[in-house]
Formats: C-alpha cells, sequence, structure tokens
C-alpha cells in the first residue's frame, strides 16, 4: 500500500519551489547550502595544496588571498549560518513542538529565495574578479583599495542576511505560539531551545551587519567617508559594527549544533539530559552574553585599554554556559545505556573538538596572550575547531540522526561509523598544527611564509586530504540510501521527541491529529510506546553493526 | 632564568617571558579539564556499553549542587586568567615615559621606521638592547599590524589614528617581524628583520660609522624599497613589472621583439626614461625618476640591481630573453 | 496548507493566527530597531567627533519643512490608529477614509523631503566631488535671505580657519543625513505600497471585527516608521539653532 | 485573550501631546541649555515614542511576551551604543584619530 507523506504527495518541479512546507523548504535548503559547501571546500583545498612549500605552490598571491576570502564568505555566510537552522530546524522545529508547520510558511520559502538570490550575487562576485579583502571587509582596504568585485559580493551579503533574519523570526514566533497542547516551555527538546537562543541572534545581531555592509557598498559606490579615514572617518568604527554581528554569528553556528548533540546524547545514553533546565538556561546565557564580547577581536586595534579590560573580562563570563554544557553531556553518559552508533560517535567527535575549540577561547579572551597570538594561525585553527569540529560535526552528526526521519531509510551503519572517525583523525591532523604555528609565529592569511614553518604546514595539508576524503564518504553513501537503505520505520533508535512519533517520512500536515504532550522530556522509563520495557515486544527494529 | 617553552619562538623581549608564562598557565588549567572530561567520556564509553538492546539508562535529572560547583570553580579559574592577562596588557599598553621613540610607517607593502636622530630605514628595524622602545605606528593606506613573534607583542597599524606600543630588547640577535593584519596583495612578503644591538653597537649604528650607508649596495637597496621600486618589480616575479633577479648581464627580451643587454647604460635608461625600452609582455606603467634622483642614488640602485645577479630568477616574470631564441 | 476563510492551515484558531501575526510583526520591529541602530551609533561616534561640523551643516537644513513634516508624519500615525479602531468596530467606510487619509500625508511627507533633498543638490551639499560648504553662502539662490546666507557664510569661515577638514566632516554629516533619512523614506514609500494593498482589501470590505490582523499590523510598521522620524527630527535639524 | 479597543478619545490626547512634544523640542532646541540641549532632545523623543509604542501600538494593553520583545530591542540597542562607547570614551588623547590634512601631512613626509 503506497504510503502518503510530503515527499510524495504532489510531484514535479513547482511542487517544490512554489512549496510552503517547511520538510520540502528544508530540502532545498540542504542542496542549496551542500552547493556552497562544496564550493568553499574546493577553495579550502586549493589553499592547503599551495601552503604546501614556503614559497607557496599553486597559485599568484592575488588568487590565493581571493583564495581565502572566497572560502570564508562561501564557508560563513552561505553554509555555516544556515546549514543547521535552515535545514535542520526547519525540518524539526514544527514536528518537534507538534505544529503543522511554521507560523509563517510563505515567508519561509521567501527565505530560501533570499538566499538564492545573496547567493547569485556573491557568486557572481566570486567569477568576475573575486573577492580578497578578508571575509572580515576591513575597511578602508575593502571600501577603497580593494580592486576585485567588492560591491556585489557586499550586496549579496546584505540580501543574504533578510533570509537569516525572517528565518530567525519564523522560528521565535512558531516557538511562542504554534506548540501543540501539553507542550510546555520545560518539555521543549533542547534543539529548540538552542534554536530559540540562535533565533534571537539572528533577529538582533543580522541587522547590523546587514546596515553595516550597505555602508561599506555605499562607500565604494559614492565615495562617502563614513569609514574612510581620508575623508574624516573612522575604520575602526567599522571594525565595532562589523563583530558587534560576526562574534554573535559564531554562536548562531554552535548553538544549533549543541542543540542536536543535546538531542543525540540522552538518545543513545537512553536516559534523561543531566540537568535539562542549565543546558536549556546556558543556551539564552550564550545567546545573550555572547552580544556583550564582540571587541575581543579588537584588542590589538589600540581599543582603550579600559574596554579591552571590560570585553576581556566578559568574553570570560561567555566560557562559563558553555562549559556547563560539556560536563553536563558528559554526566549524562554517567550510568546510561551507551550505545556506539553513528551519530554517537559524532556527538563524542563534537565533545572533544569543541572542548579543544572553547578552551583555545580563553587563551585569546586572555589580553596578555592575545597580544602574542592574534591574528596568527591560533586564531584559525581555533575558530576552525568551533565552527568546522563543533558546527560540522554537529550538522552532519545530525543529518545522519535525523536522516531516517527525512527520507524514511536507513544508511550503512558501518561506512558512516568509518565516516565519522576519519572525520575526527583528519580534522585533528589539518588543524592541531595550526595552534603550533600560531604561537611560533606565523600570520594568518599568508600566500608565503618562512621555511621554518613548512613541517607543521605539510602536516596540516596532509590531514586535510583525509579531512575531504572524511567529506565525500557521507555525501556518497547518504546519497545512495535514499533510494536504496533499509527502511527505517517510525521510531528506529527509538528516541523520545515527537517528531519520532509520526510517520517516516512524516506525512505533509506532520501529525494525523494534533499530538497532546503528557511525558517529560527525555524519559524513556515512562513511555510504553518506545517498547523498552523488560519484556515489552520491542517495536524499534532491530539496529544491528552491519 | 625562564626557561623555553617547547614549540614557542625564542624569547628576546621582556614580554615574552611573561607571555610564555601565561600561556603555560592557562594550557595547564585547560590541559586538565580536556583529560578529565576526555578521560570521563573514555571510561563511560566502555562501561556503560549496552549490554541488551532494550536496555535503559538509570534516570538522573541533575544535581543542582554539581551544577553551581562547575560554574564557580571555572569562573574562578577564569577569572585568574583574566587578572593575570590584564596585569601583562596594561604593561604593555603604557609606555614607560623615558621609551626611545622610534616611528613606524606601513604602507602597502613595506614598513618605513625613522630612528630618533632621523635616519630612515625600510623593512629593518635597529634598536638597542636593554632599553625601552616606543615604536608610534601610523599608516598611510589601509590597516597593518607590527608584529614581533620573539618579542610576543603587535600592534595594528590603522590609518587615522597613531597607535603606539613597546618592548625592552633583552637579546641581541635579528628577529622577524611580520604584518600581521591583512592588507592586500602582498601582505605576506611585508615583513623584514628586527636587529637588537648592544647599546654601544647600536650609538655606532646610529652615527653611521657602522659603514652601512657608504655600502651602496645597501643604500641602493633602501632606494629600491623607498622610491617603491618593489612594489611592483616584485623579485617572484608576481609583480607589475619582471623581477630585476638575474637581469644583470643578461639579454632582455623587448615588447618589439629585440633584445638587449641589460648592462649599466640600459638600467641608467630605463630608470630615467622608462618608455624607452619595454619589456616584452608588460606595460608601460613605471614613473620617470629624472629629476628625482641624484647621479649617487642611481649608481647606488645599478650597484644593488648588479647585486641581485646571483638571485634566483623565477620561472616567469623576469623579462630575461629565453636562451633558445639567441639566435 | 490550504485555507478555511480568513484562517490559514497552520493554526487552529484564528484568535491564534492573529496573535501569532501581531508577534510576527514586533520581532520583526526590533529588527528594524537594530537595522536603524547601526546607522544611529555611526551618527553618535561622528557627531562625537565633529560636533562643530555637524552643527553648522544641520543649521543649512529648513527647520520650517522639518518641523512641518514632523506634524504631518505624527498626524499621519493618528489617522493610521483610527483606521485601526475603525476596522475593529466594524466602521468599514470609516476605515477606507482613515487608511486613504494616512496614505495621503504619507506621499506629503515624501514630497516635502524631495524638496529637502532638491535643495540640498542645488547647494552643492550632496556628498562626492562637488561637495562644498562654501558654495551656496557665494551663490544666494532666488528666494533665500541674504541676511541668514551672510550669517552662515560668516560662520563657515570661521569654521574653516579652525578646522581645514570642515568639508570632509560636513560631507560626513550628510552622507548620515542622506544615510538615514533615505532609509527612512524607503521605510515609508514600503508603508506605502502596504497602505494600497490595505485600501484595496477594505474597498473589498474584508476586515471586519472578527478580521482585522493585516490593518493592525501594517499600522505597528507605520508607527515604528514614525518613531524613526520623532528621532531623527532633533539629532538632524536640530543639532545646534541656539547659537 | 479578547482584543482591546482603544478608543478615538485616547487617541487625540496622545496626538495632541505628542504635537506639544514637537513643539517643545523646538523651543528649546532654540535655548542655550550647554551639554543639555541634546538631553532634552533626546528625553523628549523617548517620551513621545513610548507613548506611540504605548498607545498607538497598543503595546500597554498587549500580552507580556510582546512588551519583553519591545524591552529586548531597546536593550539591546543600549548594549550597542554603550559598549562601543566604552571604547570612545576612554581612549587616551594620544591615540585619537587623526584629521584628513593630518594625514596627507603624513604621506607628504
Amino acid at each position: 500500500m503506497p504510503h502518503e507523506d510530503y515527499l510524495n504527495a504532489r510531484y514535479g518541479i513547482r511542487s517544490w519551489l512554489l512549496t510552503t512546507d517547511h520538510k520540502r523548504i528544508a530540502l532545498l535548503w540542504l542542496g542549496s547550502v551542500t552547493v556552497f559547501f562544496f564550493i568553499g571546500g574546493l577553495f579550502a583545498t586549493m589553499i592547503r595544496i599551495h601552503l604546501l612549500t614556503p614559497t607557496g605552490y599553486l597559485v599568484t598571491p592575488e588568487t590565493y588571498n581571493k583564495l581565502f576570502t572566497m572560502h570564508g564568505v562561501a564557508m560563513i555566510f552561505f553554509f555555516l549560518i544556515p546549514s543547521i537552522p535552515a535545514v535542520l530546524g526547519n525540518f524539526l522545529i514544527p514536528l518537534m513542538i507538534g505544529a503543522k508547520d511554521l507560523a509563517f510558511p510563505k515567508l519561509n520559502l521567501l527565505s530560501w529565495y533570499i538566499y538564492m538570490i545573496g547567493g547569485c550575487f556573491v557568486l557572481y562576485s566570486f567569477a568576475t574578479g573575486g573577492l580578497d579583502t578578508g571575509w572580515t571587509f576591513y575597511t578602508p582596504l575593502s571600501s577603497i583599495y580593494s580592486n576585485s568585485a567588492v560591491t556585489p559580493a557586499v550586496i549579496g551579503i546584505f540580501i543574504n542576511g533578510f533570509s537569516s533574519i525572517l528565518t530567525g523570526l519564523n522560528f521565535i514566533v512558531t516557538i511562542h505560539t504554534m506548540r501543540a497542547p501539553g507542550m510546555t516551555w520545560f518539555r521543549l527538546p533542547l534543539f529548540v531551545w538552542a534554536h530559540y537562543a540562535t533565533s534571537m541572534i539572528m533577529i538582533l545581531g543580522t541587522p547590523v551587519i546587514a546596515i553595516t555592509l550597505l555602508l561599506v557598498g555605499l562607500e565604494r559606490m559614492f565615495h562617502l567617508g563614513f569609514f574612510n579615514p581620508a575623508l574624516g572617518g573612522d575604520p575602526i568604527l567599522f571594525q565595532h559594527l562589523f563583530w558587534f554581528y560576526s562574534h554573535p554569528a559564531v554562536y548562531i553556528m554552535i548553538l544549533p549544533a549543541m542543540g542536536v548533540i543535546s538531542e543525540i546524547i540522552p538518545t543513545f545514553a537512553r536516559k534523561p539530559i543531566f540537568g535539562y533546565s542549565f543546558i536549556a538556561g546556558s543556551s539564552i546565557a550564550i545567546a545573550v552574553i555572547g552580544f556583550l564580547v564582540w571587541a575581543h577581536h579588537m584588542f590589538v586595534t589600540g581599543e582603550s585599554v579600559y574596554a579591552a579590560l571590560t570585553f576581556s573580562f566578559l568574553s570570560y563570563l561567555v566560557a562559563i554556559p558553555s562549559a556547563v554544557k560539556v560536563f553536563n553531556w558528559t554526566s549524562t553518559l554517567y550510568k546510561g545505556s551507551i550505545s556506539w552508533d553513528t551519530p554517537m560517535i559524532y556527538a563524542f567527535g563534537f565533545i572533544g573538538l569543541f572542548l579543544i575549540g572553547g578552551l583555545t577561547g580563553l587563551f585569546l579572551a586572555c589580553l596578555g596572550l592575545d597580544i602574542h597570538i592574534h591574528d596568527t594561525y591560533f586564531v584559525v585553527a581555533h575558530f576552525h575547531y568551533i565552527m568546522v569540529g563543533g558546527a560540522v560535526m554537529g550538522y552532519v552528526g545530525g543529518l545522519h540522526f535525523w536522516w531516517p526521519k527525512i527520507t524514511g531509510r536507513l544508511y550503512p551503519e558501518a561506512l558512516a561509523r568509518t565516516a565519522a572517525i576519519t572525520l575526527f583523525v583528519g580534522f585533528n591532523l589539518t588543524f592541531f598544527p595550526q595552534f603550533i604555528l600560531g604561537y611560533l609565529g606565523m600570520p594568518r592569511r599568508y600566500h608565503t611564509y618562512p621555511p621554518e614553518f613548512q613541517v607543521l604546514n605539510v602536516l596540516s595539508t596532509a590531514g586535510a586530504s583525509i579531512l575531504a576524503l572524511g567529506y565525500l564518504l557521507p555525501m556518497l553513501y547518504l546519497t545512495w540510501s535514499m533510494r536504496y537503505g533499509k527502511v527505517a520505520g517510525q521510531n528506529p533508535w527509538p528516541a523520545t521527541g515527537l517528531e519520532w512519533k509520526t510517520d517516516s517520512p512524516p506525512p505533509t500536515e506532520n501529525f494525523d491529529v494534533t499530538p497532546e504532550v503528557t511525558w517529560e522530556p527525555y524519559d524513556f522509563k515512562n513511555r510504553p510506546d518506545l517498547g523498552l520495557a523488560a519484556g515489552a515486544p520491542s517495536l524499534a527494529p532491530a539496529h544491528g553493526d552491519d | 632564568m625562564q626557561s623555553q617553552l617547547p614549540f614557542s619562538p625564542e624569547q628576546a623581549s621582556n614580554f615574552a617571558p611573561h607571555v610564555d608564562d601565561l600561556m603555560l598557565f592557562i594550557t595547564l588549567i585547560c590541559l586538565f579539564f580536556a583529560v578529565a572530561v576526555t578521560a570521563a567520556i573514555i571510561i563511560f564509553f566502555f562501561k556503560y556499553h549496552r549490554k541488551s538492546p532494550n536496555e535503559v539508562g538509570v534516570p538522573i535529572h541533575g544535581d543542582s549542587r554539581l551544577e553551581a560547583a562547575w560554574m564557580i570553580v571555572p569562573l574562578i579559574l577564569a577569572m585568574g586568567m583574566f587578572g593575570w592577562g590584564a596585569v601583562v596588557y596594561v604593561d604593555y599598553r603604557h609606555a614607560p615615559p623615558d621609551a626611545l621613540d622610534i616611528y613606524v610607517i606601513g604602507k602597502q607593502w613595506m614598513w618605513k621606521a625613522q630612528q630618533p636622530n632621523g635616519l630612515r630605514e625600510i623593512n629593518e628595524l635597529h634598536v638597542p638592547a636593554g632599553r625601552d622602545v616606543r615604536l608610534i605606528l601610523a599608516s598611510e593606506d589601509v590597516i597593518h599590524d607590527f608584529f614581533v613573534p620573539a618579542f610576543r607583542v603587535k600592534m595594528d597599524v590603522v590609518p587615522g589614528h597613531y597607535n603606539t606600543m613597546w618592548f625592552r630588547p633583552t637579546k641581541p640577535g635579528r628577529y622577524h617581524f611580520f604584518c600581521s593584519q591583512y592588507c592586500g596583495t602582498n601582505h605576506a612578503i611585508m615583513g623584514g628583520w628586527v636587529t637588537v644591538m648592544e647599546p654601544a653597537d647600536y650609538a655606532a649604528w646610529l652615527s653611521g660609522s657602522s659603514g652601512a650607508e657608504a655600502n651602496p649596495v645597501v643604500a641602493g637597496e633602501k632606494l629600491f624599497a623607498e622610491k617603491a621600486c618593489v612594489t611592483c618589480h616584485v623579485p617572484n616575479g608576481t609583480g607589475r613589472a619582471p623581477s630585476l633577479n638575474g637581469v644583470f648581464g643578461a639579454k632582455v627580451l623587448l615588447a618589439d621583439g629585440s633584445t638587449v643587454v641589460a648592462d649599466e647604460a640600459y638600467i641608467q635608461e630605463s630608470i630615467l626614461q622608462p618608455n624607452a625600452k619595454i619589456v616584452a609582455g608588460y606595460q608601460p606603467l613605471m614613473p620617470t625618476f629624472q629629476g628625482q634622483l641624484t647621479e649617487e642614488q642611481i649608481l647606488a640602485l645599478i650597484a644593488y640591481i648588479k647585486s641581485l645577479q646571483s638571485q634566483p630568477v623565477p620561472a616567469t616574470g623576469s623579462g630575461i630573453a629565453p636562451t633558445t631564441e639567441k639566435r | 496548507m490550504h485555507r478555511t476563510g480568513e484562517l490559514y492551515g497552520q493554526f487552529e484558531t484564528l484568535e491564534q493566527q492573529k496573535e501569532t501575526a501581531a508577534l510576527g510583526m514586533w520581532v520583526f520591529l526590533v529588527t528594524e530597531v537594530l537595522f536603524f541602530g547601526g546607522m544611529f551609533l555611526t551618527y553618535t561616534i561622528n557627531r562625537r567627533a565633529f560636533g562643530t561640523a555637524f552643527g553648522i551643516c544641520s543649521n543649512t537644513l529648513d527647520i520650517k519643512l522639518g518641523a512641518g513634516n514632523t506634524v504631518v508624519l505624527i498626524l499621519s500615525s493618528l489617522t493610521m490608529a483610527m483606521a485601526v479602531w475603525s476596522a475593529q468596530v466594524g466602521k468599514k467606510k470609516l476605515a477606507s477614509i482613515f487608511l486613504i487619509a494616512t496614505l495621503g500625508l504619507g506621499t506629503v511627507f515624501l514630497g516635502v523631503k524631495a524638496i529637502e533633498y532638491k535643495q540640498k543638490f542645488d547647494h552643492h551639499l550632496i556628498p562626492g566631488r562637488s561637495f562644498d560648504m562654501k558654495y551656496h553662502p557665494a551663490h544666494p539662490m532666488p528666494g533665500d535671505d541674504l541676511e541668514e546666507l551672510d550669517k552662515e557664510k560668516q560662520e563657515v569661515d570661521k569654521a574653516f580657519a579652525v578646522d581645514p577638514d570642515i568639508n570632509a566632516h560636513g560631507q560626513l554629516y550628510f552622507s548620515l543625513y542622506f544615510g538615514m533619512t533615505g532609509l527612512h523614506a524607503l521605510h515609508m514609500i514600503i508603508g506605502a505600497g502596504l497602505l494600497l494593498w490595505l485600501i484595496k482589501a477594505s474597498f473589498a470590505g474584508r476586515f471586519t471585527p472578527q478580521y482585522n490582523t493585516p490593518v493592525e499590523v501594517v499600522g505597528l510598521y507605520w508607527h515604528f516608521v514614525d518613531i524613526v522620524w520623532i528621532y531623527l527630527f532633533p539629532l538632524l535639524y536640530l543639532i545646534d539653532r541656539h547659537r | 485573550m479578547s482584543e482591546h479597543i482603544v478608543s478615538p478619545k485616547i487617541y487625540l490626547v496622545i496626538f495632541a501631546s505628542l504635537m506639544l512634544g514637537t513643539g517643545i523640542t523646538v523651543w528649546a532646541a532654540f535655548q542655550d541649555f550647554g551639554k543639555f540641549n541634546i538631553v532634552i532632545a533626546l528625553v523628549i523623543a523617548t517620551i513621545k515614542a513610548t507613548l506611540v509604542v504605548l498607545y498607538f501600538m497598543h503595546a500597554r494593553y498587549s500580552p507580556r511576551r510582546t512588551q519583553m520583545v519591545i524591552v529586548c530591542s531597546v536593550f539591546w540597542l543600549a548594549i550597542m551604543l554603550a559598549l562601543t562607547l566604552t571604547d570612545y570614551d576612554t581612549r587616551s588623547p594620544r591615540e585619537t584619530r587623526l584629521a584628513p590634512s593630518a594625514i596627507s601631512q603624513l604621506l607628504r613626509a
């Protein structure tokens, strides 16, 4: 009997491009962010190959500068920021809170189109002269001195900002007004809490980067002087405005990944998460305190000593909620029933890498140390540990975890575990040497470097080739599994969330009847429907180590 | 005495030991937490591995005392890091009043320094050991950053602002300095050497008795940078003008297909009437230096270009005629 | 999602739908506050640094037009609020009339703004190569108050003597003036488009005491644009009037 | 929650207050209060904005969460302005901004 779900409810290209179904829109996002991920990845590959030898191996300085700029722009604005919220968040938030859709389905589709338009502008900039300002667009390099295609790029990022804003707006309103009966705030999955916090940042921060880049664009087009010292403007003001968004933007990337991990760990340890309210609260705390720390990117710009002290102090405060999360995840494992399924491997990988990324943040927040390691490879390693080791591990882990729900199929388990371990090893080999490079004094964004740095650079490039393999593998077997994977069933793990109470893949309206929530989150003991009670027939399909 | 941390550059300023101590302090704390958490995960991972398919974990919902502990303890440690870091930073941002003032100007893509007596240097900085030195930093175009790893200090050079930084070199020697704030195409080669000298040597060098100024090759090298020749004549051949490595005495292929031997006369002509002979593959972009250079300076430049004869010739961008086309 | 009457499929009740729409607009307005906030910050930093230049430039604006426009915009807020009230109590005709009045007042505001922009253009006060604060005092336009102009000339000359960069700083003021009022005007134009759509729906009789969410939500937006102007007026027009 | 309908009378009172506020702003701008001119202007503007938000935009009669949203927007705007000013207000005079003419002088040096 053919079962009707959101994938086969309607057919044809129009049914996808004009859909207002959050699940289909999530898949549109999945496709487009994957394209940008591989574009950014291609640039990264070329960067690593180029840095094999001190004099540079592959490209001219101009091209190298364009490569790292375009790598940053593609990865940050067009992959990392939308990745988890727009793909997993879009797909799961209505399912998790028991709603038929997001509050504003048309705005949701519009958000994707805005992203695509912004993306086209940026790709146009890449194709016609490239972009060589660094993803940070520091003035006056970006506003006057750069000869590359800065204007289309800033217009593209400006436009893309509204996509982010609309997604965040939709999530906030949905979480407030669309919850199913019984779904109280403290029964919300932690994934939803994390997305609530993320959306706050999107709403409050994104408009500032939009206006800032608009001013840079105007400055370039009409020779205005907001940030141009030759016309009385101030380049430091640009940095304040830029980092007011771009520091919290890091939390846009990492908070949703933390949400994913907070779902995976209780599921595969089969016990309630340790300190639910502390994890939920720490998400909000990170979102709020994250807005108070931006000028720690500016300790050596000549900002006032008083401001530097303030921002360093506040930066240390934001470490606390992050630490709370790590400790709570670890404690959740205590006396659990831990399975070694792929999402759990990703969760462990995430904790390990985020731990290093987060702890090295303490080095950079330290004023006395920052005067040495600022703008060196130490910083590069640090933020890759957070954004790639953290956010991307969370994203890929989340994709695996919810893949059965999204496609109705299971991925090949053994292959997936291999890929997860490959990613973890490759990542560390790539980026750990860069911490040492940084402390030794190698500045970032160098197309050529003194020969004494070569060994570590070669090591890093070698690691990157393993890392690349780790990304290609899931891409291949996940695609393969869409057609050939084992049929998953409603709740293969089993997990406790509302999204697992509907079919896989879910029907267009998500639930046949509006569900009513009567249980506490992550409660395995009092959920006979999960089939885990002793002696009860198991509803979960056997999930062996095939 | 401080012992050197592994994986750290040489310690050559008053700040270096402090920064390395901070590094050690924070590393040890972080290592403790990293090892503790990782060990816990690995132990739980094996100890509580699921034994039967329907097994469920023990429902433990949390513990407020534990939560309080792991908020307060890290907070105290973090405040320690903040406090110590702040002490070093505040010291760094307040130069001693009697420091030696040296002006450093960054421009795309070179550093100009001016010693207290007016002596100018390009991509070089000479400082006396044991003396507080304050650099007054200014930029002519975009944001740069003056970074000396061996001193563990850096400061952005921001157009429209005067930033200052200070240090007290402790060990004579030559140390790399870098531009550490991305500033455009040749950001990576915008660096040079800090030379820390014994105070007596420094005084002698300042008064010119070291003979550096008298050497035409050195003077020519300075001029080559000062007149911004180097911004186009990039040694690795990637600039808007041909690399001059190995050019002297070689045959140069011109735009009209003919070749010319690069001798003193050709170089002089190229400096004063750049458009007289254009090297194949390049645009006539070079401004004339007629009336802007003294004879002595032209000679110095020629001497410098001669000295490049032994430098490696880049595969492309040199302007030297391929040997096969000699006949 | 299919739609039943005025109720969209993702909602359970009209009540929920109305609350959701209002909350959505409020959250959007938060974004707008921060969006304008970036400009206000740029303004603050520069005004503190270049108070003299900002004062002189501010005095070249026509305070009568500025204050008049403030009155027009506040009046339009009143008519907008009345339109919401009319829709809520079911006075369909009155709602249409108030909506049209709001649109009319908004258009008047934009027209006055256009006149002011044209004046700055004639006076060479558009940022760019032709920007020159000395131009207008030296080249009076028909209808100018020559006495005022002479005062302005003296002021500009005095400022130039003290600060040779006064032209650059003046350009910063006018960059911000055009940036902020331009962005505000853009919001007015978008608001006018929304009003047109409301007027059309209102004539079709779609708004009832049960269903008037669009009027209320557009009303929120319109009032927000009014608030921005309430700040822009003193910050741009009234910097240094007391001298 | 039933919707609260604000009566036209209140609207008219608010409108009158706003007009009065505008008048006072213009009048105050022509008096010399030293550095308090800007303070007075901003205080009046804030009072006017508050009236618009509370009555024209019905915030007074809105659910608590709407009021929270409003408070958030003001709070974050304050963060942005205040923390940026901590930098600008506490710079040492040595590191203040150079004027364009000083820069061109530097370029000639």
